[in-house]
């Protein structure tokens, strides 16, 4: 993580509109290869648009977006996934009726590497093996818990070998022994050499595991920094004052 | 010109009726997501109803709506229990399977009975000339009570708990359940409603033509195209796709030879369902 | 593949079914097989699309429908022979797919259902005004074209080794793209659509191909059938009744199956056939044929292979 | 085991009459189920009141042997491709000797390429199209007078009426209407008469509307076409409801079905081409009179024969004749005498084209022109064209819709 390489990822004064609401507005920042930056914001501060509009889902009305120095502004989800790009869903989105390991071949096989199927499968056991769900490989989809299925995002996502995964809220609705369980999986797959953006809305762990943390309010930028420098940024006290909890661990953890 | 008001004049009367006869097939679709094929042999069935009472006990045709309304309806919830209800939670369309099934034991009965004979009501009412071109009585009659159906449906839906409950099942069914709602009992009189739909156009039909116990597959057909323009569940677009659709045949049949009609209308249909997914004349689907 | 067992299973159906009726030279199972191939060819083209993909077409009988069309056309108007024709038809209509495809396919659910229907209307109305091919009245082409197979008897049963080698090939088509990544590409889609692009599935591109895949062998079954016919008209050709049996077949079998699929179409062209020719249930064949589906689909949900997977779960090893 | 002896005496006994007792078996399919079962129906019954007239008498006698007639027949669901399926199964399975065609031109043309395929003989009276004629076929002989002919007695009566009534020409889009009303424009361009409107409708139309007022935007005082059973009553109905008033109106073989009447005041004056009437009387040279055929029919099934009744009944006759005048029933021998026949019978005179550009066609078969008038207080149809064998005077114009 040398300070003057070129960024993973750039965004350049993205907006984002529907109709009268501007979701996201004239957003600027950077990622850089090996981080972790964490992305928080009250709800409805865009978090989830931003990654829609990173990964393709919907191209923005206004700026660009580069990957690897790449202008995939307006690209699809299945060119950007090529690029080495991958995400998981806050509303889990399993295969339904197709098994762990073939969710996760499916991501391996149209991961970053564009693996032949054989291969694939074996990319894929690994990667069902990092999530902890390698006694399960062969179930459904459907039958797996909530947890069960919140891994598997992580998994299939990690079947595609991306160069930045994008996890949103992979920690919610998981028990305080889940939690612990997933920050070490995702402290390893960053050491692995995996740059990571996360959205999170359990304060403790984001600001534990991100080297840097952007704060989102109304769909722009507040703040931009090391986690204790934005904990203490007066702004971002005062946007979260309107949710006092959120306020309240800010604080305390500064 | 004379000519061509006169078509249009009939295309709104007739797209009053295909609206009519598309609005039970839109409201099952929009409350619960199930394509009834069945359908078209419902309207037989409001048909069949017709013959029989009006040949047999001398009623009036419009008297016989109301028998037809309440034998769809009970209709409607006999298939809800026999053909829908078991399919929720399956694969998407199971129901068209399920529904397709009941169908052909329908038409198998129904030809069994009475063969694909034509069957004719004679109905008497005055109708209005414009020229040398005449709008029968029963046409006229027949558009209004369908434009008033649609008004009562309109009402049925938003200001009733019924309707409203049933409103609220087809915006989101889990949250439905979770507020108290008896999803199942409300899902069985949707489709009780929208087979009584069907049954009461198919008596209105079978007042302005001859008609066989085949006869409602044409307009099962043309409730498709219905849906399409007027949105899901929505008695109200239902009938403005419905005239919308007798308009085009009526503004089209004066100036291209008839048989190209269907040519036209199924390309339309196809271009506008990739234009508009969801309807011309709805915003959002579900927004019944 | 040609280790897996399944492979081997797929040859000997198409062995039986060559070798049965011309071992005693049995014309009658013959033109009763005919029909099975035709639907065992249709329902697992339609399955690509339905049971992998997830999508459903109600427009299969347009690919048969217009296949037959350009084979018999050219062989009648234009003299030409018939593998040419045959060959003319496939990728012709494959050609069409993809056009149509392109358009309908950003539709989903629901609406990609209905605009297939509107296909099937508009090009069976086409067909119906369209001077060329005859209109409504269809073409007819003399039975003279049998002379090169040496006669109508001999030329009946080329056509039908050519048919079943086609139900083979639509097997083989099935099982290979199943294993393959493109299948596993389809199957993705067909279970999630956003959640497969998210993962690096070229979703349109993959459907317009499976879709124009899916016209191929059908087109040219749909070649020989009318070449054999040696007649074809609009409403035989784009029957709407043939798609929905089509749709019926594969949820009867078991979607996304390739046995489930094969074997739903064989029992129920031969049950559909042995009702409408039995003396005792003839009057009732539809209703008994509705009755015995709303069983089916009312108590063996999974269709056809749900039920025996899960009587024989060792199937499952060797069944696709 | 004992049973089984009794058993097999029993059928024995049943199946050996005093002489030598063979059998022939006649298949064919009809129409029970789909849009075709009306017209069907007719035609079977004249079928099967023909097999079992001639079982009755003791069979088709021929070659010093009696054959009694056997029927196998299937439903062909109004469907071209089943017809294919079926025929096949009728030939191979059944070992049918002889066919009768299914109802409908659409239907015996699919037909007839089977028939041709396995060399049977197939008696047609259900497909008037001209076009599987132009094919070469051998074995396929039709009896009823073919679509080209089946208006041309109106155009005759019409120009007598009114020589320059201008003519509006709808019908249905399917391959005998097509044919018959091309053939009517053609007839009707050279007597003179003006086709001001010609335009075919989709088989599957259920409301004529638009096209009624676009006949009355035309300005034709005679309208001429429909197609089968549903959509030409569907059209009448719809003429008089929106008075369009025309001075004459033929449709094609609705009007022809006593289910007409069910029409009212809509079916009056409406003419209707028939290739036999109740009223006709040629004398046969063999088979019953038609007072003969009528009484027993009506006796039978309690209603009276329509022409299909009536054609039906003659494929059965002319076959039986022709197996006769062979003696044998060696399918080349019955093709011969087929090709040979000329003889009059109650349904009318009967000889086949025997070129092969057409061979098979009827040419010795006339029709008539029967009219839907009052008799008696009651909607029924009369004979009115040609005027050496009519029944009553032709109604011209029609009457008005009030």
């Amino acid at each position: 993580m040398t300070a003057n390489a070129a960024p993973l990822l750039r965004l350049d004064h993205v907006g984002k509109r529907f109709g009268g609401l501007q979701a996201v507005h004239n957003l600027s920042f950077d990622i850089n290869e090996g981080e972790i930056l964490g992305l928080i914001g009250p709800n409805g501060a865009g978090k989830s648009t931003l990654f829609n509009l990173i990964n393709g889902v919907f191209p923005p009305n206004d700026g660009r977006i580069f990957f690897s120095g790449i202008d995939i502004t307006g690209q699809p989800p299945y060119q950007v996934a090529r690029h080495g790009l991958a995400r998981t869903h806050q509303i889990v989105q399993p295969l339904t009726n197709m098994t762990v390991l073939a969710n996760c071949t499916v991501g391996a096989c149209f991961g970053r590497e564009n693996l032949p199927l054989h291969r694939a499968r074996q990319i894929a056991l690994e990667a069902v093996k990092i999530a902890g769900l390698d006694d399960r490989r062969e179930m459904l989809a459907l039958q797996l818990t909530i947890a069960g299925k919140k891994r598997l995002e992580l998994a299939r996502a990690l079947a595609a070998r991306p160069k930045l995964l994008l996890l949103d809220e992979v920690l919610a609705g998981l028990n305080p022994t889940e939690v612990e369980h997933m920050i070490g999986v995702i402290r390893r797959i960053r050491d692995s050499g995996v740059t990571i953006l996360m959205i999170e809305h359990l304060m403790q762990a984001i600001m534990s595991l991100s080297d840097r943390v952007v704060v989102l309010n109304f769909g722009e930028k507040l703040a931009e920094g090391r986690p204790a420098e934005v904990a203490t940024h007066p702004q971002v006290i005062e946007a979260y004052l309107g949710d006092p909890k959120l306020a309240a661990e800010l604080e305390g953890h500064a | 010109m004379l000519g061509f008001i006169a078509s249009i004049i009939d295309g709104v009367l007739v797209g009053l009726v295909y609206g009519l006869a598309a609005m039970g097939l839109t409201l099952i679709w929009g409350v619960m997501d199930v394509i009834n094929l069945t359908h078209g042999a419902m309207i037989v069935a409001g048909m069949m109803l017709l013959y029989l009472l009006a040949s047999a006990l001398g009623l009036s045709p419009y008297l016989i709506l109301a028998p037809s309304l309440i034998g769809g309806f009970f209709a409607g919830i006999a298939l809800y229990w026999i053909a829908i209800h078991r399919m929720t939670g399956r694969p998407p369309l199971m129901s068209l399977l399920s529904t397709f099934a009941v169908n052909l034991v329908l038409v198998g009965v129904g030809t069994a009975v009475w063969g694909t004979a034509l069957f004719n009501v004679e109905v008497s009412v005055p109708g209005f000339s414009l020229g040398r071109y005449t709008f029968p009585g029963p046409h006229i009659l027949a558009a209004v009570l369908a434009a008033v159906i649609a008004v009562g449906l309109y009402f049925f839906l938003h200001h009733t708990r019924t309707g409203k409950a049933m409103r609220a099942v087809a915006n989101n069914r889990e949250a439905s359940e979770l507020v108290g709602i008896p999803t199942t009992r409300l899902l069985a009189i949707s489709v009780g409603v929208g087979v009584a739909l069907a049954t009461v156009s198919g008596t209105l039909i079978g007042t302005l033509f001859p008609y066989t116990i085949l006869s409602g597959d044409s307009y099962e057909l043309k409730g498709f195209i219905v849906t399409v323009l007027g949105g899901f569940g929505n008695p109200i677009g239902a009938l403005v796709g419905g005239v919308a659709l007798g308009v085009l045949e009526g503004a089209v049949t004066p100036f291209v030879p008839v048989s190209w009609t269907l040519v036209i209308e199924f390309a339309l249909f196809v271009i506008v369902l990739i234009a508009f997914p969801g309807g011309i004349f709805t915003r959002r689907r579900g927004g019944l | 593949m040609v280790r897996r067992p399944f492979f081997w299973i797929i040859a000997l159906v198409i062995a039986v079914f060559a070798a049965l009726p011309a071992i005693g030279n049995n014309v009658e199972m013959r033109e009763s097989l005919v029909l099975a191939c035709v639907y065992i060819t249709l329902a697992s083209n339609l399955n690509l699309m339905l049971g992998y993909a997830g999508y459903i077409n109600f427009g299969s009988i347009v690919f048969f429908g217009l296949g037959g069309y350009i084979c018999v056309w050219l062989v009648y108007a234009h003299n030409w022979p018939l593998l040419p024709s045959l060959l003319a038809a496939g990728f012709g209509v494959s050609a069409l797919a993809l056009i149509f495809g392109l358009g309908i396919l950003r539709l989903r659910g629901h609406f990609f259902a209905l605009a297939t229907i509107g296909i099937v209307e508009g090009v069976q109305a086409f067909a119906e005004n369209f001077s060329p091919w005859g209109g409504s009245s269809g073409i007819y082409i003399s039975p003279a074209v049998f002379k090169p197979f040496g006669g109508a008897a001999e030329a009946l049963w080329v056509i039908y080794f050519a048919m079943v080698a086609v139900m083979g090939a639509s097997l083989y088509l099935s099982y290979g793209i199943k294993s393959s990544k493109f299948g596993l590409g389809l199957l993705a889609i067909g279970q999630n659509e956003d959640a497969a692009a998210i993962l690096g599935v070229p979703t349109p591109f993959y459907k317009a191909l499976v879709y124009c895949i899916s016209a191929f062998l059908p087109a040219i079954t749909g070649g020989l059938y009318f070449f054999k016919s040696a007649f074809i008209q609009p409403s035989d050709a784009f029957d709407l009744t043939l798609s929905t049996e089509a749709i019926v077949i594969c949820m009867l079998g078991g979607q996304g199956t390739v046995t489930g699929v094969a074997l739903g179409a064989f029992l129920y062209e031969e049950l559909r056939g042995y009702l409408l020719t039995s003396p005792t249930f003839a009057d009732f064949q539809l209703t008994i044929a509705g009755v015995l589906l709303l069983i089916i689909v009312l108590f063996f949900p999974s269709g056809l292979m749900g039920f025996i997977y899960s009587r024989f779960p060792r199937t499952q090893k060797v069944l696709e | 085991m004992k049973r089984l002896y009794l058993l097999a005496a029993a059928a024995a006994l049943i199946a050996t009459p005093a002489f030598a007792q063979n059998t022939i078996t006649i298949g064919f399919t009809d129409s029970v189920t789909g849009p075709l079962n009306v017209d069907s129906l007719g035609q079977t019954r004249g079928y099967e009141f023909w097999r079992d007239e001639v079982n009755a008498a003791g069979g088709i006698k021929a070659g010093g042997k009696s054959y009694k007639v056997k029927f196998v027949s299937y439903d062909d669901e109004s469907v071209g491709g089943r017809v294919q399926q079926l025929y096949t199964r009728l030939i191979n399975q059944d070992k049918a000797n002889f066919l009768f065609s299914p109802y409908s031109s659409g239907l015996t043309a699919p037909a007839a390429v089977i028939s041709e395929q396995y060399g049977k003989i197939m008696i047609d009276s259900g497909g008037a199209e001209e076009k599987p004629f132009e094919q070469g076929n051998k074995y396929l002989f039709m009896v009823i007078t073919s679509a080209t002919h089946y208006l041309s007695g109106a155009i005759e009566a019409l120009k007598e009426k009114d020589p320059h009534a201008k003519l509006a020409m709808v019908y249905s889009d399917d391959p005998f209407s097509k044919d018959v009303l091309a053939a009517a424009a053609q007839q009707a361009k050279a007597a003179g008469l003006d086709v001001v409107l010609d335009e075919s409708y989709s088989p599957s139309t259920t409301d004529f509307g638009p096209v009624v007022n676009k006949i009355i935007s035309s300005n034709a005082d005679a309208f001429l076409g429909g197609g089968h059973y549903s959509d030409g009553a569907t059209l009448a109905r719809q003429m008089h409801d929106q008075k369009a008033n025309m001075k004459w109106m033929s449709i094609l073989v609705a009007p022809a079905d006593d289910k007409f009447a069910e029409l009212g005041p809509a079916a009056l004056g409406v003419t209707v081409p028939s290739q036999w009437e109740v009223q006709v009387s040629y004398k046969p040279q063999f088979g019953p009179t038609t007072a003969q055929f009528v009484k027993a029919y009506e006796a039978k099934f309690h209603a009276p024969p329509d022409y299909h009744a009536a054609s039906g009944y003659t494929d059965g006759m002319i076959l039986q004749h022709a197996i006769e005048q062979a003696g044998s029933v060696d399918p080349e021998k019955v093709t011969a005498a087929l090709n040979a026949i000329d003889v009059t019978t109650f349904f009318g005179r009967i000889k086949f084209a025997t070129d092969p550009g057409h061979h098979g066609l009827q040419v010795g078969h006339k029709m008539v022109l029967a009219q839907w008038q009052m008799i008696n207080g009651k909607l029924g149809r009369q004979v009115v064209w040609p005027t050496e064998a009519q029944s009553a005077n032709l109604l011209y114009p029609m009457p008005a819709s009030k």
